[in-house]
C-alpha cells in the first residue's frame, strides 16, 4: 500500500477522533443525560422521544430553568442495542457527570442500563419502558409509562366487563417484550374473569406478512382479537385481518396511538378499542398544547412515545424542583414522591416503587377519530 | 531467543494490566473506559475464535453469535438459578457451546462456501428463536438480574488465554492440518489429514471459546436479550466484520481489529444519526485500501516491531 | 372453515408470501451468478425502490406504472453507482472483502435512508383498490394475485433475457469465465454494470409491490425480507434464475405450513431447520448442479 | 527381494455416470519396482491413481495393499497404509511455506496430544524439532534445502514438483504414485528427476508407480509398464516388449490422429 493511502486513512481516523471529543460543559447548569435510539431499526420510536424531550427541555429553559438553573441535555444514541446502551450509561455517569439519566426507550436497553444506574446510585427515569421487571432492579429506577401488566389488565377487564366479550384471540410479537408482557397480562386477567382465550398466534419483529396466522385465527372466528403492538405493526395486521375476513372486535394498546395508524391500517382500524393515557379530544390544556406545538415543530403529530417522552421531562423537572438540588439521594426521594403533575398523558403521581400512578382511558375509533369510551382510575398498580 | 521473547511478551502483558489498574486507581481511567476495555477483551475472544473456523480452517461461519448465546445464557442460568461459581459457569458455557459447535460442524462436512454460511446463519437464528421461546431464561423479556462477575482483569486473562491457546493450536500439527484443509482439501486428505475431523474440531474449539466469551459477556452486561443485535445475525456479522478487517488467518490482526472496532463506535457516539453513516463509510474505505485486512494475513511480532523501530526495510511482507 | 379449505387458503397465502421472497431473491441470484457476490445491499436497494416509488406517487403525483418505472430507473442508477464505487475496486480481491464492503454498503444505505426519508414507518399510497376474488371456498386478494403474477412474469422475462439475448449470452459468458469473456471481446465492466442495473431495477419493482401489498415502508424494511430472500435464493441454488423463484415459493409455503400445523412462535426456527435439512440432501440447492471437483 | 506382490488391483472399474473411465483393470506391483502407467490422453490413468488413493469411488473390483483391502477406504486412511502421491496439476498448499507443506505431511506420525500442543509441553517441543529436522532432510533429498522458508506458490514450476515429491516422502510411504512428474520440465530437469526417482527407490526402498508422457523418461526409468487405453489395460511388460507391442502402437497412433 502506498504511503499516500496510509496517510489519507490516518487523517480520516484523526478527524473522527477529533470530532468525537465532546464540547465543554458549563458549570451553572443541570446536566441531564438522554439515552435513546437514534439509529437502528427502532429509531423511529427513539427519535420521537428525542424530539419530545428536547422540546420539553427547551420549554423549561425558556421559562427560566429549574430554581434558576438551566438544563443541559446530553443525548447519546444506543442504536436499540443493550450493549451500546450500557456503554452510553457509563459515559453519562463517568464522563459527563449527569445528575440523572432519562431513557432508554426500549426495554432491553433499559434493562442493561438500570443495573449500572442502580450500582452508581444515580436516579434514572425511562419515559417509555413498560417491562414489569424494570423497576424491581432497584430504588433508583423510575419510569413514566404504564407497566405492561397494568395496561393488559385494564384492557382485559374492559373487554370482559364492559363489552361482555367471552372469547378472545391474541396475535403478538414473540420477539418483543412489550408485546409479550401485554399478552401475558391480558391473558391472565381475561381468564380470571371467566373469559376464554380460544387461539393465540405470534410473529417476529420485522415481519410484514401475517396472513398465515390470521387465516388460522379466522378459522376459529373469535369474538375479539387482542393485538398488543405498536401502530407500525398493528396497522398492517388490522388491514390484513379484515381482508382475510376476520370481523372480530379489535382490541389494542397505547402503542396504537399514532396519526399514521389509520393510513397503515388502510382505514380498517374502525371500531377498534385501545387503552391510552389521554384522549386528544377531551383532555387537558397541557395535552392539547403539547400536541399542537409538537406538530408545529416537527411536522408530524406526536405518537404515544413522544407524549411519554415529554412527560418524562415534566416528571424530572418537578422532581428536580422538589429536591432543590441534584443530590442523587434527594432526587431519588423526589422522583418517588412528586405528584399532581399535569402532564401530556394526564395527571401523574409518582410512587417510590418507581411506576407512576395515573388513570387510563379507553378510546374507540369511530369515523376515523378516537372517541372517549371510558375512564379508569388507577386501582393500585 | 524463543524463551526470551515469550518472557518479554509476558512482561509487557503484565505491565499493561498493572498500568490499567494504576490509572484506574488514580482516576485517570474511569469505569467507563475500563468497561470499554473489558468489552474489547470479550470481542478479542470472539474474533480470534471465529478466526480459527473461518481464517485458519477456511470454513465460512456466520453463526458465531449462536455460540455466544449458548455460553451467555447457560452460564447466567447457572450463576443465577443454581448460584454456581462463576469459573464453573464459564467452563460449562464453553463446553455447551462446544457441543453445539460439534453439531454445527457436521453440516460443514457436506456444505461449502456460501451454502455453509447460510446453514450456520440458520443455526444461529434457530438458537435465538429457541431462547426467545424459553421462559426459564426470560424469553422475549430477556434474562435479567445476572450478577456482575466479569471484571476487566478476568476478561483480560481470558482473552490472553484464548489467544495463547489458539496460537499454540494453529502453530502445532493440529493447526497445520487445519491450514491444509483450508488450502486444499484433496491434497490434505491424500497426505493423511482427516479433513472431516479437523473441520469439526475447529468448529468445536471455536465454539467453546465463543461460549466462554458469552459467559463473560452476560456477566458483564448483567442482562441478556434475545435480539438480533445481541445474540442474532447482526452480532454474528459484527464479529465477521472485525475478523475480515483484521485479516483472515492473522491472530494479531484479529486483536487489533476487535479493539479498533469496539472503540470507534464509542468515539462516534456523539454524532447521533450521522454515526451509522460514518461507520460504514470508514469500513468501505478500509476494505478498498486493505482488501486482505489491516495486517493482510501477517502477524505482528516482537521481532517485527523491533525491526520496524530500527527502521529495517524488512518490514512489509514478512514480519 | 373446514380444515382442508384452510390448508388450501394457507397454500395461497404461502404462495403470495413466497412470491415476495422470490421477487427479491431474483436480484440476489443475478448478481451472484455474475460476480459470485452476496450483495448484502440488495435488500436496501429494494427499500430505496419502495421509497422512490413512494415519492414518485406522493410528490411527483405520478400514476402507478410511471412511478414504478421511475423507481426502477432510480434504483438501477444506485445499483450501478454502488458497484462502481464500492465493489469494482475490489474485483480481484478475496470474495470475503467484497462481502464486507457489501455489508458496509447495506448499513450505509439504511442509515442514509433513515436520515433522508425519516425513521418513521410510512403508509404506502394505495394506488389500486382492495378486492377479494372468491375462488369457490377460498379466496385470493387482488394484491396477492398481482404479486404472484409479477414474480412469475419477471422470472420469465429474466429467463428470456439470460438465455435468448445477446446481453444474456454475454452475461453467461462472464459468469463462467471472466478472462475468457474478456478475450472474446466482451466488455466485462459493462456487462457487470448491466447486471447490477437489472438486479436493482427488479428489487425496486419488488419494493413498490411489497410496499403496496403490506401498506408500510421504512428504512429497515429490506433487512429481514432481504435475509429471507437470500436464504430462498440459496435454497433454490444461488445463481440460477428459476431457483430463486422455486426457493422463494418454497420458503413462503413452508412458513405458512408451520403456522398452520404447528406453533407460530417457532416459525423462523422451523423454516431455517427445513433449509438446513434440504441443504444436507442437496448441498448445492434444489436446482443447483453438483460441482465436480477435478483432481 | 520379496516376490509376493505388494499392490494388487483386481478387476477395477470406475464409472462416472454412464462413462466407464476404468474398466476391468488388473495389475500388481512387486515391492521396490519402478513402474509406469502410460497411455494416450483420457485413457483413465489419473482415474486409476484416484481410485488407488480413495479420491474417487470404485464402482467394482478390489484394491489391496500388503494384503489389506483398500477398496473405497477414505483417502486419509490410505495415506496411513503407506501410499503417497503427487498430482498432475501440482496441489501444493500455495500460501504456506515449503517447510510447512512438508511438516503437514508428517501428520499421521505425530504422537503428541492436543493438550501437549496447546500447553507446549516438552514432548511437543521435542517432537516438533524432530518433524522439522525430518522435513529438512526430505528437502535435502530433493535438493531444495535452501528453499525451506519460501512460500510454496512462489517457487518455479520444476521446484514445486520436487517439493510435492518431498512432501509425499514425509509420509514414509511404501508406494509412491507420481502423476506426470516431468510435465513442464526441460530435458536437463527431466534427467535430474530420473536420477532422483532412482535414488529414492534405492535409498528408501520404496515402490514407485508413475504416470508420464515423456517416453524417454519412461523407457529409461521404468522396469515394468502398464498401458491403458479407453479404460482398458491393453498391455503389461518391460519397456522393450511394450515398445514392440502392436496394440500399444496402434492405441498411441490412434490417439494422435483423433
Amino acid at each position: 500500500m502506498s504511503h499516500v493511502k496510509l496517510k489519507t486513512m490516518f487523517i480520516c481516523l484523526m478527524l473522527v477522533v477529533a470530532l468525537a471529543v465532546p464540547g465543554f460543559a458549563q458549570e451553572d447548569v443541570i446536566k441531564i443525560g438522554l439515552i435513546t435510539s437514534l439509529t437502528g431499526s427502532v429509531a423511529t420510536y427513539g427519535q420521537s422521544v428525542r424530539n419530545a424531550v428536547t422540546m420539553g427541555v427547551d420549554d423549561i429553559n425558556a421559562a427560566g430553568g429549574i430554581n434558576g438553573r438551566k438544563i443541559s441535555l446530553v443525548i447519546l444514541d444506543d442504536k436499540g442495542d443493550a450493549t451500546e446502551a450500557a456503554q452510553a450509561a457509563r459515559r453519562l455517569i463517568d464522563r459527563e457527570n449527569v445528575a440523572m439519566i432519562l431513557g432508554p426507550v426500549i426495554t432491553p436497553c433499559v434493562m442493561a442500563v438500570a443495573p449500572i444506574a442502580q450500582a452508581a446510585g444515580l436516579p434514572m427515569l425511562t419515559p417509555t419502558g413498560t417491562g414489569d421487571q424494570i423497576t424491581s432492579i432497584g430504588d433508583y429506577i423510575f419510569r413514566g409509562a404504564y407497566k405492561d401488566s397494568f395496561q393488559g389488565r385494564i384492557m382485559a377487564q374492559f373487554a370482559a366487563e364492559n363489552l361482555g366479550i367471552k372469547e378472545a384471540a391474541i396475535i403478538y410479537d414473540v420477539a418483543n417484550d412489550y408485546s409479550v408482557g401485554l399478552r401475558n397480562a391480558f391473558k391472565a386477567t381475561f381468564e380470571e374473569l371467566g373469559g376464554k382465550i380460544i387461539a393465540e398466534e405470534s410473529y417476529s419483529t420485522g415481519d410484514t406478512d401475517f396472513s398465515a396466522q390470521l387465516t388460522s385465527l379466522a378459522m376459529r372466528n373469535p369474538e375479539s382479537l387482542f393485538i398488543p403492538d405498536y401502530y407500525s405493526t398493528a396497522g398492517p395486521i388490522l388491514m390484513q385481518a379484515r381482508l382475510l375476513g376476520l370481523d372480530s372486535v379489535m382490541l389494542g394498546v397505547d402503542g396504537w396511538d399514532s396519526p399514521d395508524l389509520s393510513a397503515l391500517a388502510g382505514g380498517f382500524e374502525e371500531g377498534g378499542y385501545i387503552v391510552n393515557h389521554y384522549s386528544a379530544d377531551v383532555d387537558s390544556e397541557v395535552t392539547q398544547n403539547f400536541i399542537a406545538r409538537y406538530t408545529e415543530k416537527f411536522g408530524q403529530a406526536p405518537d404515544a412515545l413522544a407524549a411519554l417522552g415529554y412527560d418524562g421531562v415534566l416528571i424530572m423537572a418537578s422532581a428536580l424542583e422538589a429536591a432543590g438540588s441534584t443530590d442523587p439521594e434527594a432526587l431519588k426521594h423526589a422522583l418517588g414522591t412528586v405528584g399532581d403533575i399535569d402532564a401530556a398523558t394526564g395527571v401523574i403521581n409518582m410512587d417510590p416503587e418507581g411506576t407512576p400512578i395515573k388513570s387510563a382511558v379507553i378510546l374507540r375509533i369511530t369515523g376515523g377519530k378516537w372517541e372517549l369510551v371510558d375512564r379508569i382510575d388507577p386501582i393500585g398498580r | 531467543m524463543n524463551k526470551l521473547s515469550s518472557l518479554i511478551k509476558g512482561i509487557i502483558l503484565l505491565l499493561a494490566y498493572l498500568v490499567v489498574q494504576l490509572l484506574e486507581r488514580q482516576g485517570v481511567l474511569l469505569p467507563y473506559h475500563v468497561q470499554i476495555l473489558s468489552l474489547c477483551c470479550i470481542n478479542v475472544i470472539l474474533v480470534v475464535s471465529l478466526n480459527l473456523i473461518n481464517g485458519f480452517t477456511g470454513q465460512f461461519s456466520i453463526g458465531h453469535a449462536g455460540f455466544l448465546a449458548i455460553g451467555a445464557y447457560a452460564s447466567a442460568y447457572l450463576t443465577v438459578v443454581w448460584q454456581a461459581p462463576f469459573l464453573f459457569a464459564i467452563i460449562c458455557g464453553g463446553v455447551l457451546a462446544g457441543i453445539a459447535g460439534l453439531a454445527v460442524g457436521l453440516p460443514a462436512l457436506r456444505l461449502r462456501g456460501d451454502y455453509l454460511a447460510i446453514a450456520t446463519l440458520g443455526f444461529g437464528e434457530i438458537i435465538r428463536v429457541i431462547i426467545l421461546n424459553t421462559d426459564a431464561v426470560g424469553g422475549a423479556r430477556g434474562f435479567s438480574g445476572i450478577p456482575k462477575y466479569t471484571t476487566f482483569g478476568l476478561a483480560y486473562l481470558m482473552a490472553i488465554f484464548t489467544v495463547v491457546v489458539i496460537r499454540n493450536f494453529v502453530t502445532s500439527d493440529y493447526g497445520r492440518a487445519c491450514l491444509a484443509v483450508r488450502e486444499d482439501e484433496i491434497a490434505a486428505e491424500s497426505l493423511g489429514v482427516n479433513s472431516t475431523y479437523f473441520k469439526v474440531l475447529a468448529f468445536t474449539i471455536g465454539a467453546f471459546f465463543a461460549g466462554t466469551a458469552g459467559a463473560l459477556f452476560s456477566h458483564y452486561l448483567q442482562y441478556m436479550a434475545p435480539t438480533p443485535n445481541q445474540i442474532g445475525f447482526v452480532k454474528s456479522i459484527d464479529i465477521l466484520i472485525m475478523l475480515v478487517l483484521g485479516g483472515l488467518g492473522s491472530i494479531t490482526g484479529s486483536i487489533v481489529a476487535a479493539i479498533t472496532l469496539t472503540i470507534i463506535p464509542e468515539l462516534l457516539r456523539g454524532f447521533a444519526e450521522y454515526r451509522m453513516i460514518i461507520y460504514p463509510i470508514l469500513l468501505i474505505i478500509v476494505m478498498i485500501y486493505r482488501p486482505a485486512g489491516l495486517l493482510a494475513g501477517n502477524e505482528l511480532s516482537l521481532s517485527g516491531i523491533t525491526q520496524f523501530v530500527k527502521g529495517a526495510r524488512a518490514h512489509g511482507n514478512h514480519t | 372453515m373446514a380444515w382442508h379449505i384452510m390448508a388450501l387458503q394457507q397454500l395461497i397465502n404461502g404462495l403470495a408470501l413466497g412470491s415476495v421472497y422470490a421477487l427479491i431473491a431474483l436480484g440476489y441470484t443475478m448478481v451472484y451468478g455474475i460476480i459470485k457476490l452476496i450483495n448484502f445491499a440488495h435488500g436496501d436497494i429494494y427499500m430505496l425502490g419502495a421509497y422512490f416509488g413512494f415519492y414518485a406517487i406522493t410528490v411527483l403525483k405520478l400514476s402507478l406504472v410511471p412511478a414504478v418505472l421511475t423507481s426502477m430507473a432510480g434504483a438501477a442508477l444506485v445499483g450501478v453507482l454502488l458497484e462502481r464505487i464500492a465493489y469494482r475496486p475490489l474485483r480481484n480481491s478475496p470474495r470475503i472483502a467484497v462481502l464486507i464492503t457489501a455489508i458496509g454498503a447495506s448499513l450505509l444505505l439504511q442509515s442514509t435512508a433513515q436520515l433522508v426519508f425519516g425513521a418513521s414507518f410510512k403508509p404506502f399510497p394505495q394506488a389500486i383498490p382492495f378486492r377479494r376474488i372468491q375462488l369457490g371456498p377460498v379466496f385470493i386478494t387482488n394484491r396477492q394475485l398481482l404479486i404472484f403474477g409479477v414474480a412469475v412474469l419477471l422470472m420469465v422475462i429474466l429467463h428470456i433475457i439470460v438465455h435468448y439475448t445477446k446481453l444474456g449470452k454475454a452475461m453467461r459468458a462472464v459468469s463462467m469465465d471472466k478472462e475468457a469473456a474478456l478475450l472474446m471481446g466482451i466488455n466485462v465492466d459493462r456487462i457487470i454494470s448491466a447486471t447490477f442495473a437489472m438486479g436493482s431495477a427488479l428489487a425496486a419493482a419488488a419494493g413498490i409491490l411489497v410496499g403496496m401489498y403490506y401498506n408500510r415502508i421504512d428504512p429497515y424494511m429490506g433487512m429481514m425480507p432481504g435475509l429471507k430472500a437470500f436464504v430462498a435464493a440459496v435454497l433454490g441454488g444461488i445463481g440460477i434464475v428459476p431457483g430463486a423463484v422455486v426457493g422463494g415459493l418454497l420458503m413462503g409455503v413452508a412458513e405458512n405450513v408451520v403456522v398452520t400445523i404447528g406453533s407460530s412462535t417457532l416459525r423462523d426456527a422451523v423454516a431455517f431447520a427445513i433449509l438446513i435439512v434440504v441443504l444436507l440432501f442437496r448441498p448445492n440447492g434444489l436446482l443447483g448442479k453438483k460441482g465436480i471437483e477435478k483432481v | 527381494m520379496a516376490t509376493t506382490p505388494e499392490l494388487m488391483v483386481n478387476n477395477l472399474c470406475v464409472q462416472f455416470g454412464g462413462l466407464k473411465a476404468v474398466d476391468q483393470v488388473c495389475f500388481s506391483l512387486k515391492p521396490q519396482t519402478l513402474a509406469g502407467l502410460i497411455g494416450p490422453n483420457g485413457a483413465g490413468k489419473t482415474t486409476v491413481f484416484n481410485a488407488l488413493t480413495g479420491l474417487c469411488p470404485v464402482t467394482s473390483g478390489q484394491i489391496s495393499f500388503n494384503e489389506k483391502q483398500l477398496t473405497n477406504e477414505a483417502p486419509h486412511n490410505i495415506a496411513r497404509y503407506g501410499i503417497a502421491r503427487t498430482f498432475q496439476n501440482i496441489r501444493l498448499f500455495r500460501n504456506l511455506t515449503v517447510l510447512d507443506n512438508l511438516r503437514i505431511a508428517y501428520h499421521q506420525n505425530r504422537q503428541y496430544s492436543l493438550l501437549c500442543s496447546v500447553f507446549r509441553s516438552a514432548r511437543f517441543k521435542r517432537e516438533e524439532a524432530q518433524i522439522t529436522a525430518k522435513a529438512k532432510e526430505a528437502l535435502a533429498l530433493v535438493d531444495l534445502a535452501d528453499k525451506a522458508d519460501h512460500i510454496a506458490g512462489s517457487l518455479p514450476y520444476g521446484e514445486q514438483r520436487r517439493v510435492e515429491i518431498a512432501r509425499a516422502l514425509m509420509l514414509n510411504p511404501k508406494l509412491l504414485l507420481l502423476d506426470e512428474p516431468a510435465a513442464g520440465m526441460n530435458p536437463h530437469e527431466t534427467q535430474c528427476l530420473l536420477e532422483l526417482i532412482r535414488k529414492l527407490r534405492d535409498d528408501l526402498q520404496i515402490t514407485v508407480l508413475l504416470i508420464e508422457h515423456d517416453m524417454k523418461l519412461v523407457m529409461n526409468l521404468c522396469e515394468e509398464l502398464f498401458v491403458l487405453d479407453y479404460g482398458h489395460l491393453i498391455a503389461t511388460g518391460d519397456p522393450k516388449s511394450i515398445q514392440n507391442n502392436e496394440r500399444v502402437v496402434e492405441a498411441y497412433l490412434g490417439g494422435c490422429m483423433a
